[in-house]
């Protein structure tokens, strides 16, 4: 057994930060410093998104090696749909409806589970498969049109206290609540052992299978909660509004300073990770580069990203 | 008697028959779907509906073999698709009018993998961000050279995928020709074992003396070898390059080698089994256009295979200890 | 000219899609699934099937090869991708069975095309633009599709044409939206800190209500959206309107356009000459008709209005005689 | 004492017929200094032991010999030709092999495809059949009557098992011959059977010409077969002594510690009556229910793979089902296997140790970050486990060491019961004589202990045992009936069996 540390004066998670940092500056030094804020305030209401999936998936991707949630863009949609339709544009339903779409992803995440535990499926195929699933049971349930969020959700989505959105506020918080959650709970500390080595957990007295369906529940609870305000953000739920959501959210955990092996998880890394991510976008439109160019341009950057943070590595 | 044998040391028979039963279970998806289908339609059961119904397997079985490589170090590829993608713009753009100048794409995308591999072996990176950098990258290659589908496929290539061989239908003898020579170099050859092994516990070879980096890198060639001979034999097949044409093949390839006994974990991978999987996969597509399935389920009714085919897996596995 | 009247009560036709993940595609099925049920009804054909491919142009060649092995007569085929079908196409046509690409740019020539005019596209976009605008120096943003598609590429060539046209306008931004509103939200409100007052945005469908909240949460006032037909845009529009007089047009595919192909697919094989390339119209939505129009749009959906096959049979004989080719009219 | 100062100018030279010889061998990682300087001959056909507490850097030498770590200095000549960059191709092609202490076998390949891994030269048209072959006839050789199939993929065998073709695999010959082997810790894995089969082949060695380099911490072995033991502390070579000068008490004075003598077993009779907190009914009428009393430490004995340790494995899963339904107390268990099934790598001592009893440590709904250092300090403390800090990640600690955090983990627990999976694997005697007192003194406070161990003379801290055979759980020994000699026999079946 050995580790190997390399000295990093920065913890991992912070790269994402300094990267997203310098793409900021890089971008307003061309669009001039009165565009910083707008710049900014644009980032964080989409990275909150971003962050509310990837925390999800950080929950997942923790609880041990080769767990990965590919459901959650299916998730977001279906939940949204059927908490629109629960709500029927009408304020006073917004927390039914909001249980709705917690209800309906903390039950597919729990599936997800299940496909895994019961049925001994790779994560990776047993989620694909019930995204498949749950994508034709969204088109089921009125595919054929944008369903509306009520105003009052529209409205508190965008909300803004003195020009900052309130959204990404209560997604820090929530970010805040996670950290806690990991480092100072039952069930993070179970989960964390559980994604280290799961033999070594279920001796050490760690309920392995309760703790790994809680974080597939939580992360399609996440997810859910995602799809539930994106499409009061957006102006409504459409089948394909998750899809850009499948690659971002385990981009980001990693970036974000997660290992993929398990037993580690940064929530707050994916904050940082988030916001490059978004802000990359941004800055490669605000360049005007052809779409061949941002591509490559965004591969680079995540491969030198990962490659140039350091990470622990334990190997037995 | 040794003492430790008594716990029994060699694998007891019901435990072979287990492990010939997983190992036939994609085979026996395959004919399943193969008798649903001709017993809808008897006309599939002749050479043209064979060379029909199996046309597309062709590039899918050699990606989903790239990507058996790959999972077979403990890795994965997700970047096998629009590598398959990048290919195919290649193609259609310089292999007609400028060869040496396709080739030497070829052999640079081949080199730019190995070099991935070892970007990911000597900072021990994980393989699925990387890889997702690299489908942007690859992706993003494409789209510069082609910004919309076009190119044409050289004549001989078109031609030589609507070759009708003997006996049975082009696509049918690509299949066991691969899997064929697949099984020989993984499978049974002594440098196959050697990569498997590696897979497996890279410390252990690396102790033997064998470079584990130059494996890595060798196979990741080699991946993006067979992703190559993916993009041409597709071009043959659709006649253009598109950037966007295959990003599926990317989930459905480790789907297949899944499916076909692989595993994970690293050094358990069956080439045979891999080209059953991607046949069996790209038969589920047919299978339910067959049958006819609403639009509605069309999606869901594809998980819902998965769930049946992988879960007969399961139930072999669970026989008790 | 007319309607044909060969016997095609035996024949069956499928319709094969490359994608069926929004709503744009979920009532293209739907619109083809009523028309063809109620031929079934009527006696003119025998059987219909809809196959979508899960955005796999792959998958869908291979559906393609399932759909000529199941022996339908013809095929109405949404391509996923310009060439990569070609293949499939030609294999289908090789079996003897119809083709009718729609809303794609299938180059195969041994199928029929049933398509827009995407040029008129871009250039009604600028032409309503040069309305507004006249001489007037504008700042426009654009938003495309999908990078490397064969449609965003056709569109986009057309805006430049007809951009060539009018030098005052420039085109100070371009985000791809992947005809996605929330996509197409995120990209604007990324964007948009760094451009300066935009007058117009050129879209192509479903992205323009994404650019308007985005506008709309930068605090910025709302430039000329063309719109794409989507309910919510249009009751955005009439919003607007009610406020402080916004106008704009709306423009965009119709979903319907699944029929005009099965009309298409079903009056070639009763026997009727028709071009290889039929044009449809686009559906444009003035200001004078958006309420007519906007009573008529479900909640959430999208304007669209039938082909039936005397429509059809009207536009391909349009189409041959090189006349102007009817429009949708708005309803009353 | 015959100590050899690291790097002292008077180090006689390697003398005449040396087949291997490092000088003034150093290692490093990072600040941790494995050898400080070690001068290390064999000579061909000899059997040489090293012996060390856990730590001294016995491993590492092996691996700098073997060429799969690089010395940080030092002079290596092997065969008379000085050595510059050494690699584990090179060793090989000299005929070094050596067995390595974590199982280097590939799980997914079977027997004859793991032997291929170690020869080039096994290849070309039949190369599985020769190697089944090779393989067969050296494990035929070492281990007769084995039982192995050589087709079985090394996942499927018992640990044991896999050790034996481990060993037999480094004796197979092709192209070179082999001169030395390295065999670290080959016995800790080793059932009692496998193990003096391996020693009397061992034993036979010098007569083919082969050197023997043979690490163990079951010093009565060195003792049986080599010619001369050299004994490291904290990467020096601080003795070398021909064995025939040397006994077990010496050897175990020249690692710095003293062997406690041997206490009786606490009596079972102490603590009959108490109700038990233990009762496994046995599978069938031929198996033995477990059970046990608080206060007792009850043993698993027999050969090695006959079931102990799945019958430990259903013990937990039974106490801890119970203990959530409230029917019975809580239980901890310490594996031995800590790599697999022990340590969180990513973790500190501290939440290595505090994982077991988080519950118990929340406050108002969360972990309380002091009582949690409280707990980890005062058993750090009790432990005397040697790390700068409670903070300290877990894996920079020496094996020994980690294993005190693991009986740390289950003693400072609210467990009642608590299992040991045969947890002194590669223990040094230093750390064994501490736990051995430490498990005493909890079974006195009344804790229960059951405990399985490969090691004989480990179950005499028993009270009761429980000999397995086949499965099963087949005769139970008492107080004066434990000692070597009879749970041996009854291992084997006794008269009745
Ligand atoms: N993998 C590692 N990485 C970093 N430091 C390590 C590592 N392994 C050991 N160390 C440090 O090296 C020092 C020496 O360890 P060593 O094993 O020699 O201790 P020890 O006192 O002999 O242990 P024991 O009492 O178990 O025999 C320890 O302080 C340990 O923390
Ligand atoms: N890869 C490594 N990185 C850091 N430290 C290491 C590494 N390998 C060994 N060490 C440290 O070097 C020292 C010597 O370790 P080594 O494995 O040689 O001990 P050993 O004598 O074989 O002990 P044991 O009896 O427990 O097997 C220990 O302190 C160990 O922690
Ligand atoms: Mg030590
Ligand atoms: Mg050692």
């Amino acid at each position: 057994m050995s580790t190997v540390r390399i000295g990093p004066l920065l913890p991992p998670w912070s790269y994402g930060f300094i990267v997203a940092f310098a793409l900021w500056i890089v971008t307003i030094s061309a669009t001039g410093p009165s565009r910083a804020g707008g710049t900014l305030v644009a980032t964080v209401a989409f990275a909150a998104f971003s962050v509310l999936v990837g925390t999800g998936q950080m929950l997942v991707i923790a609880s041990g090696p080769g767990n990965i949630d590919l459901s959650i863009p299916s998730v977001m949609t279906l939940a949204a749909y059927l908490a629109m339709s629960a709500m029927h544009e009408s304020d006073g339903l917004v927390f039914l409806g909001l249980a709705v779409a917690l209800g309906v992803g903390v039950v597919a995440g729990a599936l997800n589970y299940a496909a895994i535990a019961l049925l001994r499926l790779p994560p990776i195929i047993a989620t694909l498969a019930w995204s498949f699933v749950f994508q034709s049971f969204a088109i089921d349930f009125g595919g054929e049109a944008t369903l509306k969020p009520p105003p009052v959700l529209a409205a508190s989505t965008t909300f803004r206290a003195a020009g900052i959105p309130i959204l990404p506020g209560a997604v820090v918080v929530l970010t805040l609540i996670v950290m806690v959650v990991l480092r100072r709970t039952v069930f993070g500390r179970s989960l964390l052992a559980a994604g280290q080595s799961e033999r070594a957990a279920y001796l050490a007295g760690v309920e392995v299978g309760w703790v790994r369906l809680w974080a597939y529940a939580l992360c399609g609870g996440l997810g859910a909660l995602a799809g539930y305000l994106l499409a009061g953000f957006t102006g409504g739920a459409a089948l394909n509004m998750g899809d850009i959501y499948l690659m971002e959210s385990i981009a980001v955990v990693v970036l974000g300073g997660t290992s993929v092996a398990g037993g580690d998880a940064n929530a707050i890394g994916i904050w940082g990770a988030a916001l490059f991510f978004n802000l990359l976008g941004i800055m490669l439109n605000t360049f005007r580069f052809q779409a061949g160019v941002r591509l490559f341009l965004t591969g680079v950057l995540i491969i030198a990203i990962v490659a140039l943070v350091p990470h622990a590595r334990a190997r037995a | 008697m040794g003492e430790a044998s008594a716990v029994t040391m060699a694998a007891p028979p019901w435990q072979r028959w287990r492990s010939l039963a997983e190992a036939g279970l994609p085979f026996a998806a395959l004919i399943v779907m193969l008798a649903v289908i001709i017993d809808i339609r008897p006309a599939v059961f002749s050479y043209f509906g064979f060379t029909l119904l199996f046309k597309l397997t062709t590039p899918l079985i050699l990606a989903a073999l790239g990507q058996m490589l790959i999972i077979m170090l403990g890795d994965i590829d997700l970047s096998n698709g629009s590598f398959v993608g990048l290919v195919t713009c290649i193609t259609a753009l310089f292999l007609t009018d400028n060869p040496g100048l396709a080739v030497a794409a070829y052999v640079a995308l081949v080199l730019a993998y190995a070099a991935f591999g070892l970007l990911i072996h000597l900072r021990a990176l994980p393989s699925i961000v990387v890889t997702l950098g690299m489908s942007f990258i690859w992706l993003g290659a494409a789209v510069m050279l082609l910004p919309a589908p076009g190119g044409l496929a050289p004549g001989w290539l078109s031609g030589f995928m609507d070759w009708r061989p003997p006996l049975l239908p082009l696509p049918i003898w690509a299949a066991i020709v691969v899997a064929l020579a697949g099984h020989l170099v993984i499978t049974r050859s002594s440098y196959g074992t050697i990569l498997r092994g590696t897979g497996d516990n890279p410390r252990a070879t690396a102790r033997a003396g064998w470079s584990v980096v130059a494996i890595r890198v060798a196979v990741y060639a080699a991946a993006g070898g067979l992703g190559v001979l993916a993009g041409l034999t597709l071009t043959g097949l659709t006649t253009s390059g598109d950037a966007n044409i295959a990003p599926a093949y990317t989930l459905i390839g480790v789907s297949a080698v899944i499916l076909g006994g692989g595993s994970f974990t690293g050094g358990i991978v069956s080439p045979v089994g891999t080209v059953a999987g991607a046949l069996v996969l790209s038969l589920a597509g047919s299978l339910l256009s067959f049958l006819q399935v609403s639009p509605t389920w069309q999606v869901g009714a594809q998980g819902g295979i998965l769930f049946l085919i992988l879960a007969g897996r399961v139930l072999l596995r669970e026989v008790p200890q | 000219d007319g309607i044909a009247t060969g016997d095609t009560s035996r024949i069956r036709i499928a319709f094969s899609n490359s994608y069926a993940g929004n709503s744009f595609r979920q009532v293209m099925i739907r619109d083809f699934q009523d028309a063809a049920a109620q031929a079934v009804k009527e006696g003119k054909i025998k059987g219909y099937t809809v196959v979508s491919s899960n955005a796999s142009v792959t998958e869908q060649a291979s559906q393609m090869q399932n759909l000529i092995l199941q022996g339908y007569n013809a095929i109405i085929i949404l391509a996923g991708s310009d060439t990569a079908l070609n293949g499939a196409v030609k294999d289908a046509c090789d079996a003897g069975i119809v083709v009718v690409a729609f809303a794609s740019g299938v180059t195969e020539p041994c199928a029929y095309r049933v398509d827009y005019d995407l040029d008129t596209y871009g250039q009604a976009e600028m032409n309503y633009f040069a309305s507004r605008f006249g001489t007037k120096p504008t700042n426009l943003l654009e938003i495309r599709g999908l990078a490397g598609d064969g449609f965003d590429k056709r569109l986009h060539a057309g805006v430049e044409k007809a951009l060539a046209e009018y030098p005052n306008f420039k085109i100070v931004g371009q985000v791809y939206g992947e005809w996605t509103s929330t996509v197409a939200q995120k990209e604007v409100a990324g964007i948009l800190p760094s451009l300066p007052t935009i007058g117009g945005v050129l879209t192509q469908g479903g992205d323009g209500y994404g650019a308007a909240m985005a506008f709309e949460a930068a605090g910025r006032k709302l430039p000329i959206i063309i719109m794409g037909n989507r309910q919510d845009e249009l009751a955005l529009w009439k919003k607007e309107r009610a406020a402080e007089g916004y106008e704009t047009i709306s423009l965009g595919a119709t979903p319907s356009v699944s029929q005009a192909a099965f009309w298409v697919a079903q009056q070639i094989l009763a026997g009727k000459k028709v071009p290889k390339f039929v044009q449809v119209p686009l559906l444009q939505i003035h200001q004078d008709d958006l309420d007519a129009w906007l009573a008529k749009v479900p909640d959430g959906g999208v304007a669209d209005a039938d082909f039936s096959q005397a429509l059809t049979v009207a536009i391909i004989d349009a189409n041959a005689d090189h006349k102007p080719i009817p429009g949708i009219p708005a309803p009353k | 004492m015959d100590l050899v100062p690291p790097g002292d100018e008077g180090a006689p030279p390697p003398p005449p017929g040396v087949y291997l010889a490092v000088r003034g061998a150093a290692k490093s990682y990072g600040a941790v200094q494995a050898l400080r300087g070690v001068d290390f001959a064999v000579a061909p056909g000899e059997i040489v032991g090293v012996v060390g507490h856990n730590g001294a850097g016995k491993s590492t030498l092996m691996n700098i010999l073997a060429g799969t770590v690089q010395r940080s200095r030092g002079d290596f000549t092997i065969a008379g030709k000085a050595v510059g960059e050494w690699s584990p191709h090179e060793a090989q092609r000299h005929g070094l092999r050596c067995v390595f202490q974590e199982l280097s076998l590939c799980g997914n390949l079977t027997l004859a495809e793991n032997t291929r891994v170690i020869h080039r030269s096994l290849r070309g048209p039949g190369w599985r059949r020769r190697a089944g072959t090779l393989i067969r006839q050296q494990l035929d050789m070492i281990f007769p009557g084995h039982g192995l199939s050589v087709e079985t993929r090394a996942i499927e065998l018992p640990i044991g098992a896999r050790q034996m073709a481990e060993v037999a695999r480094a004796f197979t010959e092709t192209d070179a011959p082999v001169r030395c082997i390295i065999l670290d810790e080959p016995t800790s894995a080793l059932g009692h059977k496998a193990a003096s089969q391996l020693l009397a082949y061992v034993k036979g060695l010098p007569e083919r010409g082969i050197a023997c380099i043979l690490i163990t911490h079951r010093l009565d072995e060195i003792l049986l077969v080599c010619e001369r033991a050299t004994v490291m502390v904290d990467g020096k070579v601080v003795a070398e002594r021909p064995v025939a000068r040397l006994s077990r008490p010496t050897l175990v004075g020249l690692m710095g510690a003293i062997e406690a003598p041997h206490l009786p077993a606490s009596a079972a009779a102490q603590v009959a009556g108490r109700p038990p907190v233990v009762d496994l009914p046995g599978r069938d009428s031929l198996d033995l229910a477990i059970h046990a009393a608080p206060g007792e430490i009850i043993g698993f004995a027999g050969l090695d793979g006959h079931g102990q340790r799945e019958r430990l494995r259903a013990l937990y899963a039974y106490s801890r089902h119970r203990h959530r339904q409230g029917r019975g107390p809580a239980v901890a268990y310490v594996a031995g296997d800590r790599g697999a099934e022990g340590v969180f790598g990513l973790w500190s001592i501290a939440e290595n140790l505090t994982i077991r009893s988080i519950r118990t440590l929340r406050r108002i709904g969360l972990i309380s970050r002091e009582a949690e250092c409280d707990l980890a300090r005062e058993w750090v403390a009790r432990l005397e486990v040697k790390a700068p800090s409670i903070d300290t990640p877990m894996l920079s600690l020496s094996g020994g060491n980690q294993q005190k955090v693991l009986f740390a983990r289950a003693l400072a627990s609210d467990a009642e019961i608590i299992l040991l999976d045969d947890p002194m694997r590669g223990v040094d005697v230093n750390t064994k004589q501490e736990v051995y007192k430490l498990i005493r003194r909890e079974a006195e406070a009344g804790r229960c202990f059951v405990w399985y161990t490969t090691e004989v003379e480990e179950l005499t801290n028993c009270g009761r045992l429980y000999v397995f055979r086949e499965g099963r759980a087949r005769t139970e020994l008492l107080g004066a009936e434990i000692e070597p000699a009879r749970i041996l026999e009854t291992s084997f079946g006794g008269r009745d069996g």
